[in-house]
């Protein structure tokens, strides 16, 4: 973390809009430093909302909100906060953004508002959210920040998603609730169902298709925990 | 009974880790040995019980709509719900903070115990999704106090378990990709199979 | 044997290192050593004799120890087919009919699951590079056993794989597996295709016959729920079920030989205690975890009795033993010594809880009216707590001694 | 970096008073855009039960809210079958914002019944049906729905419903259109007035055509399909004297809650 | 744990002596093999060569020779010492000259070949009459016996490693019998050697404050050779293998915690002291008995220690039985339980006192794993294994391991062969997975390898168990 701080405060200040390292900032943490199947961070929320494609998109992209607005607030106030106390601005302004999600959510996707019900409350404590904050956005400057939480959400979502497809196209036959599985049905048999598995729809689908993508993922990266 | 049955339903059924997922960093993070995870368990069970009422009496009487019509006529329209998010949080800090000093004071045995995992508890989503949920299912203030201590305990016992099978997985030989987290997450799914035993009792 | 000797001499070379199928050593070591023991001797030092004992001749005591079960199931199968469609009132007659329709049926489902458990056993050996395990002549034994005999095909297959990959091999195969293999893969379709194992209809092969009117495929357990919600006495609902197919069908007596629907093989409690006489005489099944398995359930029956608030609870505990598949599980679920309390103090605790578990499910959760399959899962997850904290009495004699 | 306490305060009440701004403020344009949404999610749900949900699906927002304001007439009851205009403090009570759910959580003499006319449009007087919500416990959690009534208040034209948590492929089945399908036609009371409502059976693939108060049931799914009776059931008996005075012909008197 | 607060109640110095114990241990097996030794003595044709093997001495960590090949030495002349305990010194048994010194890969020193005088000759060390033993101190006591080449007998506890003179053990432990297949009987090896005993025994008195506990058969007749001793608790083992074994003793009079020290010697130890104070010389001679299937001829011979076995094994074989499948004999330097294989022509081990040549069990059988059989031995009664049936049979095992290495497979087994309060499987997989305070929480300090040997014979997955228990005693020794 702290040489991600010092790197930055060594960089020229005409440095290219997408240079090298910024693209890094967005790509390390799609593969190689992956903040749930790396860091292990954020799965609370990363499955509960995943038996669906839709749902999950959603998540996903209010996750991708509130990293990036919360990034950039705190970069912007990074000279400003008092250091005693940061940790409560940080989940202040967090815990706002949030509101702010929810309550857009509330009025213009009322279906998903209900479908996430208390899941988007909880992006507060996703730990990515503060990981973010606290290991770059208070360090770096606003742009990078901006970078940086766009990678992580990123990083985040595509895990999710992935999850989620398995999940709905598995446990319910469907993708982007279009069902998929119908014209193949009956094609080998009455009870082939094999498209509507319920294990996938109950939380037990979930932590077995993530172990298994972060068995595959961690195999190809070739990463080993200890 | 009604007590009893959403105490097992909070325990077994809706257990904040096999359900909801709730709780999952500090759950995978702190459960490689039986001790600690000890020491997690039980001071999520101490936070989550102090925590829900504690929300449970700031929701009914400051954020719900029309919660504010004890101070006045004035007041009886006014929802605060919006704020809920940001104050729940808040409470949970403070109370964190509180409960910290509390039992660093009177209880100093406890605390060496509880005291290291106390911080680790305030981001902890299982303590924020259980307010939460006390406030989505109108639970009473009994009730949510039976909440708040029941998926406490669902959550001790979905830790110890797994600390004391990650004990055990010591000995096994798991394909490098999965070491560490990713048998984990399986193991859970597995554990997940076993609690959906009691899903449906009804006493 | 010589010549087969010979053979595998003579391709030995290939599969050793630097051989052309160097990467298929352990599918080859497994088929050897399937032939012939091998000839290795005792090292330098150490126990220059052992005990003629190995893995296989321990899995395979298991895999007789069911086979009462499977040739029960197997005739049983057919026997249910009869009785529903009314083609046959006696227990004997038409007895090559059902044996050879009870075959047709049972047949395909353990070749599909020794097949599918074998090809992943064998894969994961080939790539992750270790012997393969006797274990999966067992598990494959087990999971036939405890479908119903109208399960498809397919379904078996992918519980299968889903059970060996998920639940053993990715710990690193037999011998580190934490939930009894067997009892996920039913455990998986339970869950993940609940039409096909907890229907009301399908326990029965019907073919394409009709049932007789009247006919009910009600398990004994949905049976003794149902009336305990509908407040009739347990013990006259059972034995007037099922009448148009001939009285008595589930009778204390019945319900212990076993003739009823069910899954092919654990209907039977005579045959599990046969099977578990076989187990607890060779001494490869703890008799601890069998008889506090059952004092488990008889005990915690009793206590259901004594505060009794409906029907289903006041019903003799014996009846517990002979319903459902408990013997079964007791016999061959809970004393898996992979998945099982490894202490012997945790056996006692284990299988106690086990029998416990199991009744205080069937009375009080509606959605499964089995509970010993939930119950040994459960305790499969908790036995290594159960250990840890006997393993940790252990410790601490030895500290208070040291500071006697 | 600053730590004086003086700024520290200063610090938070200035964010404090930000965050609380913003919040606020996006409460305040928002509100009445979630209230309509809320609203629009009610009556979706009450239209579904005699609307196909292809058609409704088809609709715009604006499209449902016309179409239910123009079509769907409401009042709320009480056990007794009288209406109820008021609540103990005097506010004036609307039957789409009646909260069955937690109305559930009451004794059935405590509770509101919301009532939906569906008439023609315009025309208040001309009933098609009417739809009457329900309410009960399925195998897991919560389950709900609407039955629409034909004139006669005897035979079913619709249901619908929805659960929190049934197992899928099973239970969960019961919101599956052409299950819902079987209830249309059935009759809630036999000839003689006795409440017999439509009961699910056990088992399924049975032809349940001849019969007036059985449809077919869920294979696999014995509880939820009892659940699904025991709600139907209930609720029916607790619209039962509303039913039985409209029936009568008596115009409903007006209480008052107290 | 009734017996540890009541030994705790009466632990007074020089009070316990008729204190005497009977334990009943009902976990074991004891392993019925054909072959026995015969009670009576053989000549055999005297071995010419002799060896010291460091290798025998556990613990021997650095190793120095003091002699030179073509040296001459006599019957306890210093020959070896360990440079990390140089007071203790490794003595010629025999006279004669040194022929060999042999060392193996990195120069690791493997033998110390001495051809033997056909007369014997010995150094001489001060000699003691019985009845001046009394007086003499502690520090002489030790000098001789680290001097006269006997001190290698004292076995620390915990680790099974040569005593340090320099510990104060809290006691020292006598097995005095052997409850290993084709054991031999003290009752033969030492007969006659009653005096000597006894003054080994006052001797082991001074080393210790606490007891020196001789641990008898409490299912024989007590051997004319322990009846009567003085200066030691008498405590009574019955049961089955592992009875025998020193370490469950330990385990059942005063178990061994952390940071405690007990010594342990065998019987034939303490009278090889008793000769060297009586005597004034180190006696290195033994009675061995050899047994096992192949022997012709299964008796007791005398000997010395580290004798070539060549003679004892040569023409001693049952050629006539020579079995197709199992042409070949093994030769094993002790016991089949902790024994070590040596060469048709190698040499008896330190600490062995007696041989056993069995079939080598080289070859392949079909379908070997599922055919049912009374032949071989089994502890379980798994299918077709039906030696349980002949429970008196003596039993021709041969040395096939009969199945491959396979993962732990947990059935209660390893407890049911161990008679002691130690979670065997646990404490095999905490050295197994390296874990320093789980291996000592779980008792390592109370085990050696000979321990938990049944262990390795009963197991299912065919584990090298002993190799783990002395990794584990490694491990928590040297780091």
């Amino acid at each position: 973390m702290s040489t991600e701080t010092a790197q930055a405060e060594v960089k020229k200040s005409s440095e290219a809009l997408l240079s090298k390292r910024r693209k890094k900032l967005i790509s390390d943490p799609l593969v190689d430093d992956n903040p749930i199947t790396i860091q292990v961070l954020g799965i609370c929320s990363a499955l509960a909302v995943t038996t669906q494609m839709q749902p999950t998109l959603v998540m996903a992209i209010s996750v991708i909100f509130v990293i990036v607005m919360a990034n950039l607030t705190i970069s912007l106030l990074r000279n400003t906060i008092p250091s005693r106390v940061r940790i409560i601005v940080q989940l202040a302004v967090v815990a706002t953004l949030v509101t702010l999600v929810n309550e857009v959510l509330k009025a213009f996707a009322f279906d998903m508002y209900k479908e996430l019900s208390v899941f988007v409350g909880l992006i507060i404590t996703n730990c990515i959210v503060m990981g973010r904050l606290e290991a770059f956005a208070l360090g770096n400057k606003p742009y990078d920040a901006i970078l940086d939480g766009f990678g992580s959400a990123l990083g985040y979502s595509w895990i999710i998603l992935a999850v989620a497809f398995f999940r709905e196209l598995l446990g319910s036959g469907s993708v982007f609730g279009v069902a998929i599985y119908e014209p193949i049905s009956g094609l080998f048999g009455e009870d082939f169902s094999l498209a509507t598995n319920g294990l996938m729809v109950s939380p037990v689908g979930a932590f077995i298709i993530l172990g298994l993508i972060i068995w595959v993922q961690r195999t190809k990266t070739g990463y080993v925990e200890h | 009974m009604e007590l009893f049955n959403l105490a097992i339903r909070s325990i077994f059924i809706d257990n904040m880790v096999f359900a909801y997922f709730l709780g999952m960093c500090s759950f995978l993070a702190v459960s490689k040995k039986v001790s600690t995870a000890l020491g997690l368990g039980a001071a999520v069970i101490f936070v989550l019980t102090v925590t829900v009422p504690v929300n449970w009496l700031l929701n009914e009487f400051v954020l719900k709509e029309g919660a504010l019509s004890w101070a006045g006529e004035t007041f009886a329209t006014i929802d605060l719900s919006f704020l809920r998010f940001i104050m729940f949080i808040a409470i949970i800090a403070a109370m964190v903070q509180l409960v910290e000093m509390v039992v660093e004071k009177f209880a100093p045995a406890l605390y060496g115990a509880l005291g290291i995992f106390l911080p680790l508890i305030a981001v902890n989503c299982a303590i924020l999704g259980g307010s939460l949920f006390m406030a989505q299912r109108d639970y009473t203030l009994a009730e949510s106090a039976v909440y708040g201590f029941g998926s406490g305990t669902g959550f001790f016992l979905a830790i110890i378990a797994l600390a004391a099978i990650r004990e055990k997985l010591k000995y096994s030989n798991v394909p490098n990709g999965l070491k560490g987290l990713g048998i984990t997450m399986l193991l859970t799914g597995l554990m997940g199979i076993a609690f959906m035993s009691f899903m449906g009792i009804d006493l | 044997m010589k010549f087969l000797r010979d053979l595998l001499d003579k391709q030995k070379p290939l599969f050793h290192k630097g051989g052309k199928l160097e990467n298929l050593y352990y599918a080859f070591e497994a088929g050897e050593t399937f032939l012939f023991s091998p000839n290795h001797t005792n090292g330098i030092k150490g126990a220059q004799v052992k005990d003629a004992i190995d893995l296989k001749r321990m899995m395979i005591t298991v895999v007789i120890a069911m086979i009462p079960c499977l040739l029960f199931g197997i005739y049983n199968t057919g026997h249910q087919h009869f009785l529903a469609t009314g083609q046959t009132a006696g227990l004997w007659d038409n007895f090559a009919d059902k044996a050879i329709l009870g075959l047709t049926l049972v047949l395909p489902i353990v070749i599909v699951a020794y097949a599918a458990g074998g090809l992943v056993e064998a894969a994961f050996a080939v790539i992750r590079k270790h012997p393969i395990n006797e274990g999966f002549l067992v598990t494959g034994m087990l999971i036939p056993l405890v479908v119903p005999a109208t399960m498809p095909l397919w379904q078996v297959a992918l519980a299968t794989i889903f059970a060996v990959v998920i639940a053993k091999e990715v710990f690193g195969g037999t011998g580190m597996n934490i939930l009894n293999v067997a009892m996920t893969a039913r455990a998986f379709l339970y869950f993940a295709y609940p039409a096909q194992i907890s229907g009301d209809q399908v326990w029965t092969y019907l073919g394409d016959k009709t049932a007789v009117d009247g006919f009910s495929g009600a398990t004994a357990l949905a049976v003794a729920y149902t009336a305990g919600v509908e407040g009739e006495t347990v013990n006259a609902a059972l034995s007037s079920h099922n009448s148009a197919i001939g009285s008595g069908l589930y009778e204390f007596a019945n319900l212990f030989m076993g003739w009823i629907p069910g899954s092919i093989g654990e209907t039977s409690t005579l045959m599990a205690l046969i099977g578990a006489a076989i187990l607890v005489g060779t001494g490869v099944a703890s008799w601890k975890i069998i008889v506090s398995g059952f004092a488990g359930a008889y005990i915690m029956g009793f206590i259901m009795n004594l505060v009794a608030v409906n029907e289903y609870m006041a019903m003799g505990p014996e009846y517990h033993w002979v319903m459902g598949g408990l013997a079964f599980g007791i016999v061959f679920m809970a004393t898996d010594p992979v998945s099982a309390a490894q202490t012997e103090t945790g056996k006692w605790i284990y299988g106690l809880l086990i029998g416990v578990l199991t009744v205080i499910i069937r009375v009080t959760n509606p959605a499964y009216p089995e509970g010993i399959m939930l119950a040994v899962l459960f305790m499969n997850v908790f036995a290594p707590l159960v250990d840890y904290y006997v393993v940790k009495a252990n410790k601490k004699r030895r500290l208070q001694r040291a500071t006697v | 970096m600053q730590q004086s306490n003086g700024y520290i305060i200063t610090f938070s009440v200035i964010l404090t008073v930000v965050l609380g701004l913003l919040l606020s403020g996006t409460s305040q344009v928002l509100g009445p855009i979630q209230k309509k949404a809320q609203d629009l999610d009610n009556k979706k749900q009450i239209l579904g039960a005699v609307m196909a949900p292809e058609d409704l699906r088809a609709m715009s927002p604006e499209e449902v809210l016309e179409y239910y304001e123009s079509r769907i007439a409401s009042k709320v009851v009480d056990i007794e079958g009288n209406e109820v205009e008021k609540d103990s403090e005097g506010n004036s009570i609307v039957a789409e914002s009646v909260d069955v759910g937690k109305n559930y959580k009451k004794s059935p003499e405590d509770r509101l019944y919301p009532i939906f006319i569906y008439h023609e449009e315009g025309n208040e007087d001309a009933v098609d049906s009417y739809i009457l919500p329900v309410y009960g416990a399925g195998l897991w959690d919560e389950i709900w729905g609407y039955l629409a009534l034909q004139t006669d208040l005897n035979t079913v034209e619709g249901v619908t419903f929805s659960h929190k948590g049934e197992t899928p492929g099973l239970g969960a089945r019961i919101t599956e259109n052409n299950v819902q399908a079987r209830y249309q036609g059935k009759k809630i009371f036999d000839e003689s007035g006795e409440l017999r409502a439509v009961i699910m059976q056990k088992g399924e693939g049975k032809d349940y055509d001849g019969e007036e108060h059985k449809v077919d049931g869920l294979s696999g799914a014995t509880i939820t399909a009892n659940g699904v009776n025991d709600m139907l059931k209930n609720y029916i008996s607790y619209y039962e004297s509303y039913i039985e005075k409209k029936k009568s012909g008596n115009s409903t008197e007006v209480a008052v809650l107290n | 744990m009734y017996f540890i607060r009541f030994e705790a109640f009466f632990k007074r110095p020089y009070s316990s002596y008729n204190m005497s114990k009977l334990v009943k241990l009902k976990k074991g097996f004891d392993i019925k093999l054909a072959g026995k030794a015969e009670k009576k003595l053989v000549e055999f044709q005297s071995a010419k060569t002799f060896a010291i093997k460091p290798t025998d001495f556990i613990g021997l960590q650095r190793p120095k020779v003091t002699v030179n090949e073509g040296d001459t030495v006599k019957a306890g002349t210093p020959i070896l010492f360990d440079k990390a305990l140089d007071q203790v010194q490794y003595v010629a048994p025999v006279s004669g000259e040194i022929v060999e010194i042999k060392r193996g890969e990195k120069r690791k020193l493997l033998e110390i070949k001495i051809l033997a005088d056909s007369e014997i000759s010995y150094e001489s060390f001060e000699k003691y009459a019985e009845s001046s033993i009394k007086s003499i101190s502690r520090e002489d006591a030790i000098a001789n016996l680290t001097k006269g080449g006997v001190w290698p007998q004292l076995i620390q506890r915990p680790f099974g490693i040569v005593a340090n003179p320099d510990d104060k053990p809290k006691a020292i432990f006598i097995s005095g019998f052997d409850t290993h297949p084709l054991a031999p009987d003290y009752a033969v090896t030492l007969k006659g050697e009653e005096k000597y005993f006894q003054t080994g025994i006052n001797i082991l008195k001074k080393l210790t404050e606490g007891t020196v506990h001789l641990n008898l058969n409490g299912n024989a007749e007590v051997p004319a050779i322990f009846a009567n001793i003085q200066n030691a608790q008498i405590n009574k083992f019955s049961g089955p293998h592992p009875a025998g074994n020193v370490g469950v003793q330990i385990h059942h009079i005063d178990a061994i915690n952390k940071g405690e020290v007990a010594w342990t010697i065998s019987p034939y130890g303490v009278s090889q002291i008793g000769k060297l104070f009586l005597e004034g010389r180190y006696d290195a001679s033994k009675t061995i008995a050899i047994t096992g299937s192949r022997a012709k001829t299964a008796a007791y011979t005398k000997t010395y220690i580290g004798a070539c076995v060549d003679p004892l094994v040569n023409g001693n074989l049952k050629e006539d039985e020579k079995s197709e499948i199992a042409p070949d004999t093994r030769v094993v330097s002790g016991n089949v339980l902790t024994g070590e294989k040596i060469n048709k022509d190698g040499y008896l081990g330190y600490y062995h006192n007696q041989i056993t040549l069995l079939p080598e069990g080289e070859y392949y059988e079909f379908l070997g794993w599922m055919k049912p059989t009374s032949e071989k031995l089994s502890y379980h009664r798994a299918l077709g294994l039906l030696s349980f049936l002949k429970p008196s049979k003596e039993f021709v095992l041969d040395t096939n391991v009969r199945g491959e290495e396979r993962a732990f497979v947990q059935t209660g087994v390893f407890e049911s062969v161990t008679p002691m309060d130690i979670l065997p499987v646990y404490l095999l997989k905490a050295i197994m997975a390296e874990d320093f305070d789980e291996m000592e929480e779980l008792g390592i300090y109370e085990i050696v390898e000979e321990d938990l040997a049944l262990c390795e014979f009963v197991d299912v997955s065919k584990h090298p168990v002993q190799e783990i228990v002395r990794k584990g005693i490694d491990l928590i020794q040297y780091s």
